[in-house]
């Protein structure tokens, strides 16, 4: 086991690397300068500029330093704003980006497990096609769209709840609905049709066979087995979930991560933009170990073959 | 066991008073001599005091400075005498810190991005490019109450001009104690101002009344809360939710509040316009030109398309901007420039068309990827290609940083810019005309006008200078340089409560100093 | 058990009759190709049917549409800007928004003098909505057709070859994705669309770049259980060469999930374009999109709700039929489906 | 002794979307304490819808009971509540399936899914079903039953799988034990091991077994009464002597000739040529009479009733009415049913 | 006796390992050695897992050996070959599969996946020649010529079955290996393509490598059987003498095992259970010896000279 953690940590730092580097260099592509009002700066003053901030050196040179720092740690600072730690302000932006994701992904899960296993247990029924009609429209509802309905509707016309900014629990429960939307779809769909699959399995006939009733069924035998391909599909949904979603953060003016990328790259950030790339590829990375893990834990077949010597 | 930004913006209850504001992006630094847009601006003059400040209706009011400076005849010297203040570390105030603070801009080390502004003081830009010490630079503490300043030329406008930020004092104590970090986060700043800033993050901060401030017993607000929201309908929808006294409202909007009790515009003394370089054949032609400028619906634009109280603009000097010491606005002397008709402009191509030996034509559109910019562009490419025969106009959007790079490297044909001015003078939109001028990048070339321009920089009448000055734009016009489209207004709700809440032609934001809630 | 039912059976029909049995094979099943079949059963499934039926009459709409009112969706006017939809007919059914009256129920047209109708109303330049949703469409479509389109012949090669091949070169190529997937989408979007000129195929090639992973991993891991299959082991025991297992026995049997992943490309790739376009990095003006029309119309939605719904509604639908199309043909492909 | 199980003209159907598929038509068998039923027909010829039907395990939709009765002590399980059914499944009447690889859920411990079934019909609390879990596997042959009570399927061999399964039916004693063909997917040896302990344990409690396959030397070797089904009827049904030395069906005689037998050598087997009927549309007549080489003219228009042969040997052949010309076996048959009977007077 | 039959196949030291990550190897062959004469059926048999399904497989090159050769007609299949020698491998030895449903290729129709070979080896001059092929196979395996046009699907179990020995023989093959062809198939289908094997290989002269765990079929079909068990052969021998004179205990355990379609005998059957620990080699390794003629077994000496003894 430990020697597969450290074999799985060591591809996760080449990636990184890689990925680091590759960023790196497409994000010099970018044309315009980092500078704010660029457009009244002086020839001179820019090289002046560039100077002071060591982006006159050669590109090689300039990736060389920024890896050394990296190395030790040190994300540098931002361009945009002025002598601030990237770290600090990935920091700053990080909770409540991280506090809107989780609960959506928790809220997204669950419910969309329950819808799943609800349409799954009345397959054929109005119910499942009720569930089923939710989902689709779920999906196909593009995210801005909903947001700025939930943000109308809900908060503005019939001011039930917040409809913006981020100053106490009631705030988050628009944004939380609005993102987890899509996730209650998704995890429906995919937790309904490994149920119906897993539930025509020989294992659960066997269940059945012993007299054990259906919903004791579902739950202790079909679900562990119908999350696995469900887990697949959470890894990346959490990853896009915790790393902020730009649309709803804008629209409901949540100080959170996703905005601060967009940004950064907009405004050619270099220092921002490679400090977010790394976090989240590393995010990215850790999600998928985690979600290699947690297969091991819903499915005692992988954790036997993991943790072999 | 996670933190919600400020909870304090319910509180106007308990007798305080608490406004709340929206502002649409996060302050990058609140270090003024790194201060580089009207993001930063807007704390800093609330919560700093330079020489001087603006008050109502644009007017020049004392800050740090008492009373008028006393002025070389030459108009190169300028001596303030500094007022009896504090800083809110108990600290006084003296001429010393501003002497620091400016020098501390023009230093390279600080790379600051907006020393130029500072340029017309002596030695100023010499230092910044390190040719001399920034000991040499024209700024000095004759002692503690006394600051003198010695100029490159006259400027008519310098009063006006100091009360830009990178003017403000600051605190040296502060500064030397936290070194880069100064400026980076509440805790390290010490004020001067009407308002202290008690918390800062990304996207919200709180200033609150500052007790050592001089003129304290003006300031009437306890509190003043402002929201980073990037999207529009958030901030109209938190107007409406009553968790924000003010919003700014896009086209879209206005048509829902025109009629509203609270709705109002301002206008802005920016100015946008058609940037056609006349590198490219087409645009070479004047005729060309003056065609272009005819052809496309201004009126339309302003009133139609943006609904926000901008007006078509028929001058390139914005109004209600430069006014004379009588309060004469400097459009008085050229009146409507840019004028025609679709027919006159109908005409013209025809004839450019014919002085070109061409009958089809293709020009490249540049512009930013901006709302209001998309559409206008859309729009404008419409009409031209409605109107001017035998021309496709292709749009070229990219996003503003690409913009400002292919601009400043004059690669485009035809650009829309807007343009807002540094310093409260007909100057910072005339001189970018002149050949070599950084912004010049439309390859203009009249020796009649540079010669106008440099008449009006090296003269201290301002007479002669106006006058030179309007001679100046009105070749703009004949020549159709360019070619204006509207003078920016912006519409906002703000809730009736608030009284006395001044907004400004330069910088575009507000004083709070003399706010008060009913 | 039951009793001897009737005694009275003639003698002759207990004759010995020699029927012939085993000189000819006979076959239960009825003569369907492979594809036959699956279109047997997709049609079968109302879900798939009722999306494909929307899906072409979305296609068709994009195709035919904007011809149908006479308008160009170039063609502005600033005094016909705004206007809500207006269809004759519909009009008088008071609960469809199609009556040309704006949310406070002031009738626009009679105000503006307005005597023609514009059936999804127009934008703020005056435009005619019907014919620039029905021209968004065609952009959507073709941008996520072009991009699907891409991705599977990318993404098939790629994990089919990975797969394939097997052991160290999967292993390379494996990292190599992981590395692309794990740069900022948006950069290279920004790049992509920076580097060339934004348009329909900038936008499909942009969403491509990191698109066809996922594809690949698909086919890759199809292709890994398929190359262990009997049938293709028997084939190289024919003597069968690489390139002959991998287009006669590999490709068409990964088929079946290629088609799906590509039905759900479409509508991703619909909506990535429609996020592009909200953050602005959308197409050029005056192009429009489904997505730069909802993301125009959002910033509408308090004023003028109809910019809104109509292209939301356009896209939710096709979304909607590809989803439900692509689930009814991951069930008709399904060889277990089988009967 | 009294009838345990009593099954009266059971139908079985599907509907999927080619039409109908008439899976069980019309069975009816009986079955006592203690005895071994063993029902074998090739595969498809409704065998374990039969079985799953007694377990009301149908899966509905698509399948239903279209008619018929399963008295089981006198009650009929068909007219059952779910929760009713779900108080004897498991406890009255227990079931161990075809592939001990997919029938045991691979996330859950083998002990867990043994505890089960006597947590929920015996109320035992878990220490108790346990110690009861531990004595089932002990039981059942599997070595080490504390440890590997702990453990997933997957660290079992196939084997050692079915044994897990058969503890697992047995666990509450129940009253008839259906095996559907719980040693095809075991190679020989462990099918002689499994048929082994299934025999012993029936010894040991009593219980009656249908033991459903396709392998007549299966048959041979535990069953006491043997129901010969095809395309969802029981062609024959008789004592396991009855069937094996005096089949009267002939596709009885085509599943004996068909064998071929360690002992002796024909140069050719007897195959039974075509392949069995579609249930979707089951043909008229005897749906053997297709494959039969020489069916009577009867066969193709009216379907051949239950004949009876003897007490307990009764066959659904028109063979067997008074006007049907006399008919014997095929030689190969006769051949082996003689060899058969010699080898049973050598060997007792 | 052996000098009369020429050898088709020599199989010498034969191993296959499989590497399953992780430093494990299974050892799926370990050290084989036998020959399959000409025109004769070779069964294999063994407990699930033995290894016959890889050793068939390793004969025809679908794996590399581990080391050992295998010799057809004198010439080494494995090691290096160009790819016109290889494919004359190809024609000459072919395969049966186990499962009729996985073993054809759903998208292709019969007379592709008959014809397969023939277009590889570009046996048919022309569309009508390759069609006449197809259609003369079709009937040598008992289907018709309509049903070259048809899918997989289409076909039941035991016509599948013989639509892919249709392919095998497409190339004239002199060798077919089938890899439990049968045991997938309903009882009354499998007399069916057992009596086709046996058919063609009066017709053609062919040889098989006969691979099956129900022990009755391969005793019927086979004229020599090995006895596989963990990877090794434990004992080959005539096929009536492997029955009549078993003297590997394994062997013994596994005809003891098999069940007969005769009630009598199984009443009164004893199963003998194999317990490899009873032999008790020590540091000794087991080798294949002959202990009568033609009746190999592996087993130390002292195991040699018991069962020399048993049958004298
Ligand atoms: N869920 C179902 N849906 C449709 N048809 C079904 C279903 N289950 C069984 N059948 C059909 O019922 C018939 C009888 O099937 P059954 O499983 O009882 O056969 P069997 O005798 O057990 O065969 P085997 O030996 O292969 O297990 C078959 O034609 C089968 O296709
Ligand atoms: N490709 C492979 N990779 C790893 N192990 C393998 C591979 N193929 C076979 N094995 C292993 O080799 C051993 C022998 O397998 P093989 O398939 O030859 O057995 P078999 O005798 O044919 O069994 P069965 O009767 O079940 O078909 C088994 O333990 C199997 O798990
Ligand atoms: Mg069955
Ligand atoms: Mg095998």
């Amino acid at each position: 086991m430990g020697r597969y953690v450290l074999q799985r940590l060591g591809y996760m730092v080449i990636t990184l690397f890689l990925i680091a580097t590759l960023t790196f260099f497409l994000m010099k592509l970018l044309p315009g300068s980092p500078f704010a009002n660029q457009e009244k700066l002086t020839p001179e003053q820019k090289q002046i500029l560039m100077a002071e901030y060591g982006l006159d050196k050669s590109l090689p040179e300039q990736y060389l330093k920024y890896m050394g720092n990296l190395v030790q740690g040190d994300l540098g600072v931002s361009f945009m704003y002025d002598n601030r730690e990237v770290t600090d302000m990935i920091s700053e932006r990080m909770g409540p980006s991280a506090h809107l994701g989780l609960q959506a992904l928790v809220v997204g899960t669950v419910l969309g497990l329950l819808l799943g296993i609800v349409s799954a247990l009345r397959h054929n029924t109005w119910l499942d096609y009720g569930a089923t009609i939710f989902s689709t429209i779920g999906i196909s509802v593009p995210s801005f769209v909903f947001g700025a309905l939930l943000s109308y509707y809900i908060g503005v016309k019939a001011g039930w709840l917040p409809v913006a900014l981020w100053k106490g629990p009631e705030y988050t429960i628009l944004p939380t609905i609005a993102l987890s939307v899509s996730v209650i779809s998704q995890v429906a769909r995919f937790t309904r049709s490994e149920l119906l699959e897993v539930m025509s399995s020989d294992y659960i006939l066997t269940a059945k066979a012993k007299g054990i009733s259906k919903p004791v069924i579902v739950v202790k035998h079909a679900l562990r087995n119908a999350l696995i391909p469900v887990v697949t599909i959470l890894g990346p949904i959490a990853v896009g979930l915790l790393t902020g979603s730009l649309v709803i953060e804008k629209i409901f003016a949540v100080p959170g991560i996703g905005d601060q990328f967009v940004t950064a790259i907009t405004t050619n950030d270099y220092t921002v933009i490679m400090g977010l790339t790394i976090f989240f590829s590393f995010l990215l990375i850790f999600v998928i170990f985690l979600v290699d893990l947690l297969y091991g834990i819903i499915d005692p077949r992988i954790r036997l073959a993991g943790g072999k010597k | 066991a996670c933190s919600y930004g400020n909870d304090s913006a319910d509180a106007t209850t308990g007798g305080k008073k608490v406004l709340n504001i929206v502002e649409p992006s996060e302050i990058p630094t609140m270090d003024s001599g790194k201060a580089k847009d009207a993001a930063s601006s807007l704390p800093l003059r609330n919560t700093m005091e330079g020489l001087y400040r603006v008050g109502e209706g644009d007017k020049i009011v004392d800050g740090m400075a008492e009373g008028e400076p006393t002025v070389s005849p030459d108009g190169l010297t300028y001596t303030f005498k500094i007022r009896d203040a504090k800083w809110s570390n108990g600290d006084t105030v003296t001429a010393n810190d501003f002497e620091y603070a400016w020098k501390r801009a023009i230093d390279p080390a600080t790379k600051s991005q907006y020393s130029f502004i500072m340029f017309d003081l002596k030695n100023a830009k010499k230092a910044s490019k390190g040719e001399v010490g920034v000991d040499q630079v024209g700024v000095k503490a004759l002692d503690e109450k006394t600051l003198e300043i010695q100029l490159e030329k006259p400027v008519p406008y310098f009063k006006n001009l100091l009360t830009f930020y990178t003017f403000l004092p600051v605190n040296k104590k502060a500064v030397e104690e936290h070194g880069d970090k100064y400026g980076t986060t509440a805790d390290t700043l010490v004020f001067n101002g009407p308002f202290t800033m008690s918390e800062w993050k990304t996207t919200s901060y709180k200033l609150v009344k500052n007790d050592t401030y001089w003129d304290k017993d003006v300031v009437k607000l306890d509190e003043v809360n402002t929201q980073i929201i990037k999207e529009v309908s958030t901030a109209v929808n938190l107007y409406e939710t009553n968790e924000l006294d003010f919003a700014r409202l896009t086209s879209e909007h206005v048509a829902n509040y025109k009629e509203h009790a609270e709705f109002a515009v301002r206008q802005d003394p920016s100015v946008f316009y058609l940037r056609f370089n006349q590198k490219n054949d087409v645009l070479k032609n004047e005729k060309a030109r003056k065609a272009i400028d005819l052809s496309y619906n201004k009126q339309g634009i302003a009133e139609t398309i943006l609904n926000n109280g901008s007006v078509p603009a028929k001058f390139f000097v914005p109004q209600n901007f430069a006014k004379d010491e009588n309060g004469k606005d400097f459009r008085s002397l050229n009146g409507d420039l840019w004028t025609g008709t679709t027919e006159d402009a109908k005409k013209l191509w025809a004839e450019a068309k014919k002085e070109l030996g061409k009958d089809t034509m293709k020009l490249e559109f540049l512009t930013s990827d901006t709302e209001s910019a998309k559409k206008i562009a859309e729009f404008i490419k419409g009409d031209l290609e409605k109107n001017l025969a035998g021309l496709t106009v292709d749009i070229k959007q990219v996003p503003f940083k690409q913009k400002l790079d292919l601009e400043a490297k004059s690669d485009y044909q035809m650009t829309m810019v807007g343009w807002g001015p540094d310093y409260q003078d007909p100057m910072t939109f005339l001189d970018m005309f002149v050949k070599g001028h950084t912004q010049n990048n439309f390859n203009y070339d009249n020796p009649a006008y540079d010669e106008l321009i440099k008449k009006a920089q090296n003269s201290n009448d301002n007479a002669e200078r106006w006058a030179a000055m309007a001679e100046a734009e009105k070749m703009l016009d004949a020549e159709a340089v360019i070619s204006p489209i509207y003078q920016r207004s912006t519409a906002y709700i703000l809730k009736d409560k608030v009284k006395n809440l001044y907004m400004h032609a330069v910088g575009g934001e507000f004083s709070y100093k003399w706010v008060d809630l009913k | 058990m039951k009793q001897i039912a009737n005694k009275e059976l003639s003698k002759d029909l207990f004759e010995v009759v020699n029927n012939g049995v085993g000189q000819n094979e006979v076959i239960a099943r009825p003569s369907l190709t492979y594809w036959q079949d699956v279109k047997r059963r997709l049609f079968k499934n109302k879900g798939a049917t009722v999306g494909l039926i929307i899906v072409i009459i979305l296609a068709l709409l994009a195709i035919f549409g904007p011809y149908m009112t006479g308008h160009n969706s170039a063609d502005q006017d600033l005094s016909r800007a705004k206007v809500p939809p207006k269809i004759p007919v519909l009009e008088n059914v008071s609960f469809l928004p199609f009556n040309g009256l704006d949310k406070d129920g002031k009738d626009v047209y009679a105000a503006k003098g307005i005597t023609e109708y514009f059936w999804f109303g127009t934008d703020d330049l005056g435009r005619d909505l019907w014919t620039r949703t029905w021209e968004g469409t065609r952009v959507s479509l073709a941008i996520a057709l072009l991009a699907a389109a891409v991705d599977m012949f990318i993404g098939v090669a790629y994990g089919g070859i990975s797969g394939f091949y097997g052991g160290r070169t999967d292993t390379i190529m494996q990292r190599i994705a992981e590395v692309l997937a794990g740069i900022p989408f948006l950069i290279v979007v920004i790049l992509f669309i920076l580097v060339f000129e934004p348009g329909i195929l900038t936008i499909a090639l942009a969403m491509v770049i990191t698109g066809w992973i996922s594809m690949s991993r698909i086919v890759r891991g199809q292709v890994l259980k398929l190359k262990s299959q009997e049938y293709v082991l028997a084939s190289r025991t024919l003597g069968a060469s690489n390139t002959r297992l991998i287009t006669k026995h590999l490709v068409p049997n990964v088929l079946g999930p290629i088609i799906i992943m590509t039905m759900f490309t479409i509508p991703s790739a619909i909506f990535t374009e429609a996020f592009l376009s909200y953050i602005g990095l959308g197409l050029k003006a005056p192009l429009a999109s489904l997505g730069t029309l909802v993301s125009d119309g959002q910033k509408a939605l308090q004023t003028n709700p109809y910019m809104l719904f109509i292209p939301a509604t356009v896209i939710s639908l096709l979304i909607l039929s590809f989803n439900l199309l692509a689930d009814g043909l991951r069930d008709a492909l399904d060889p277990k489906m089988r009967k | 002794m009294s009838k345990l199980l009593e099954v009266k003209d059971l139908c079985v159907s599907f509907d999927t979307h080619a039409g109908e598929v008439q899976a069980v038509r019309g069975v009816s068998f009986d079955l006592k304490k203690g005895e071994t039923l063993a029902i074998v027909g090739e595969s498809g010829s409704g065998k374990s819808v039969t079985s799953k039907a007694l377990m009301g395990l149908i899966p509905n939709p698509p399948g239903r009971i279209k008619q018929g009765e399963i008295l089981f002590e006198g009650k009929d399980l068909t007219k059952m509540t779910e929760k009713a059914l779900q108080g004897v499944r498991g406890k009255d009447i227990a079931m161990i399936f075809q592939d001990p690889m997919t029938s045991l859920n691979p996330t859950m411990t083998i002990g867990n899914q043994i505890m089960e079934g006597l947590i929920k019909h015996q109320n035992m609390p878990r220490s108790e079903a346990r110690a009861k879990a531990v004595e089932l596997l002990d039981l059942v042959g599997i070595i080490n039953p504390e440890v590997r009570l702990k453990q997933y399927p997957h660290q079992f061999s196939g084997g050692m799988r079915q044994r897990v399964v058969i503890a697992m039916a047995l666990a509450c004693n129940p009253k008839l034990l259906i095996a559907d063909e719980p040693t095809t997917a075991l190679d020989v040896t462990i099918q002689a091991q499994i048929l082994e302990l299934m025999k012993d344990i029936q010894k040991k409690t009593d219980a009656a077994i249908i033991f459903i396959t396709h392998d007549l030397g299966v048959v041979a070797n535990v069953a006491d009464r043997v129901a010969v089904m095809y395309a969802g009827k029981i062609v024959e049904i008789g004592t396991t002597d009855d069937i094996f030395y005096n089949p009267k069906h002939p596709y009885t005689w085509g599943l004996l000739a068909s064998m071929p037998s360690l002992e002796s050598e024909e140069a050719e087997l007897i195959a039974i040529p075509g392949s069995p009927p579609d249930l979707l549309k089951p043909p008229q007549g005897d749906a053997f009479a297709a494959r039969n080489p020489r069916a009577l003219k009867i066969d193709f228009e009216m379907e051949p009733p239950m004949f009876k042969v003897s007490d307990t040997h009764y066959a659904a052949t028109w063979l067997l009415h008074e006007n049907a010309p006399p008919m014997d076996p095929p030689e190969v048959v006769q051949n082996r049913i003689r060899q058969m009977k010699e080898g049973a007077n050598h060997g007792s | 006796m052996a000098a009369k039959k020429e050898k088709l196949i020599e199989i010498k030291n034969l191993k296959q390992y499989f590497d399953v990550g992780r430093g494990e190897v299974v050892k799926a062959i370990d050290d084989v050695t036998f020959d399959i004469y000409k025109g004769e059926t070779f069964g294999l048999v063994g407990e699930s897992g033995s290894g016959k399904s890889t050793t068939g497989r390793t004969i025809i090159r679908l794996y590399d050996a581990t080391s050992g050769e295998v010799r057809f007609e004198g010439d080494n299949v494995h090691g290096k070959k160009s790819k016109a020698e290889l494919k004359k491998f190809n024609r000459k030895m072919q395969m049966i599969f186990q499962d009729p449903y996985a073993c054809l290729n759903p998208r292709m129709t019969v007379a592709d996946i008959i014809a397969e070979g023939i277009d590889i080896h570009g046996l048919a001059k022309n569309g009508k020649e390759r069609m006449e092929k197809v259609y003369e196979l079709l009937e040598t395996v008992g289907l018709n010529r309509e049903h070259a046009n048809r899918y997989p699907h289409e076909f039941s179990g035991g016509q599948r079955q013989r639509i892919g020995i249709a392919r095998a023989l497409a190339v004239d093959p002199e060798f077919i290996i089938a890899d439990e062809p049968i045991s997938a198939l309903d009882v009354s289908i499998q007399a069916q393509v057992v009596n086709l094997l046996k058919k063609l290989q009066q017709e053609k002269g062919l040889t098989y490598l006969f691979i099956a765990h129900d022990l009755s079929m391969v005793k019927y079909i086979s004229d020599r059987i090995g006895v596989m068990y963990r990877g090794r052969i434990v004992e080959l021998a005539s096929s009536e003498d492997l029955y009549e004179r078993p003297m590997h205990p394994y062997t013994k355990s596994l005809l003891s095992a098999i069940p007969l379609p005769d009630p009598a005998y199984e009443r009164n059957r004893k199963r003998i259970v194999y317990d490899a620990s009873e032999h008790n080699y020590g540091t000794e390794e087991p080798v294949l010896r002959e202990i009568r003629p033609d009746h190999w077994v592996l087993c130390s000496e002292a195991e040699y000279k018991t069962y020399k003894g048993m049958y004298e």
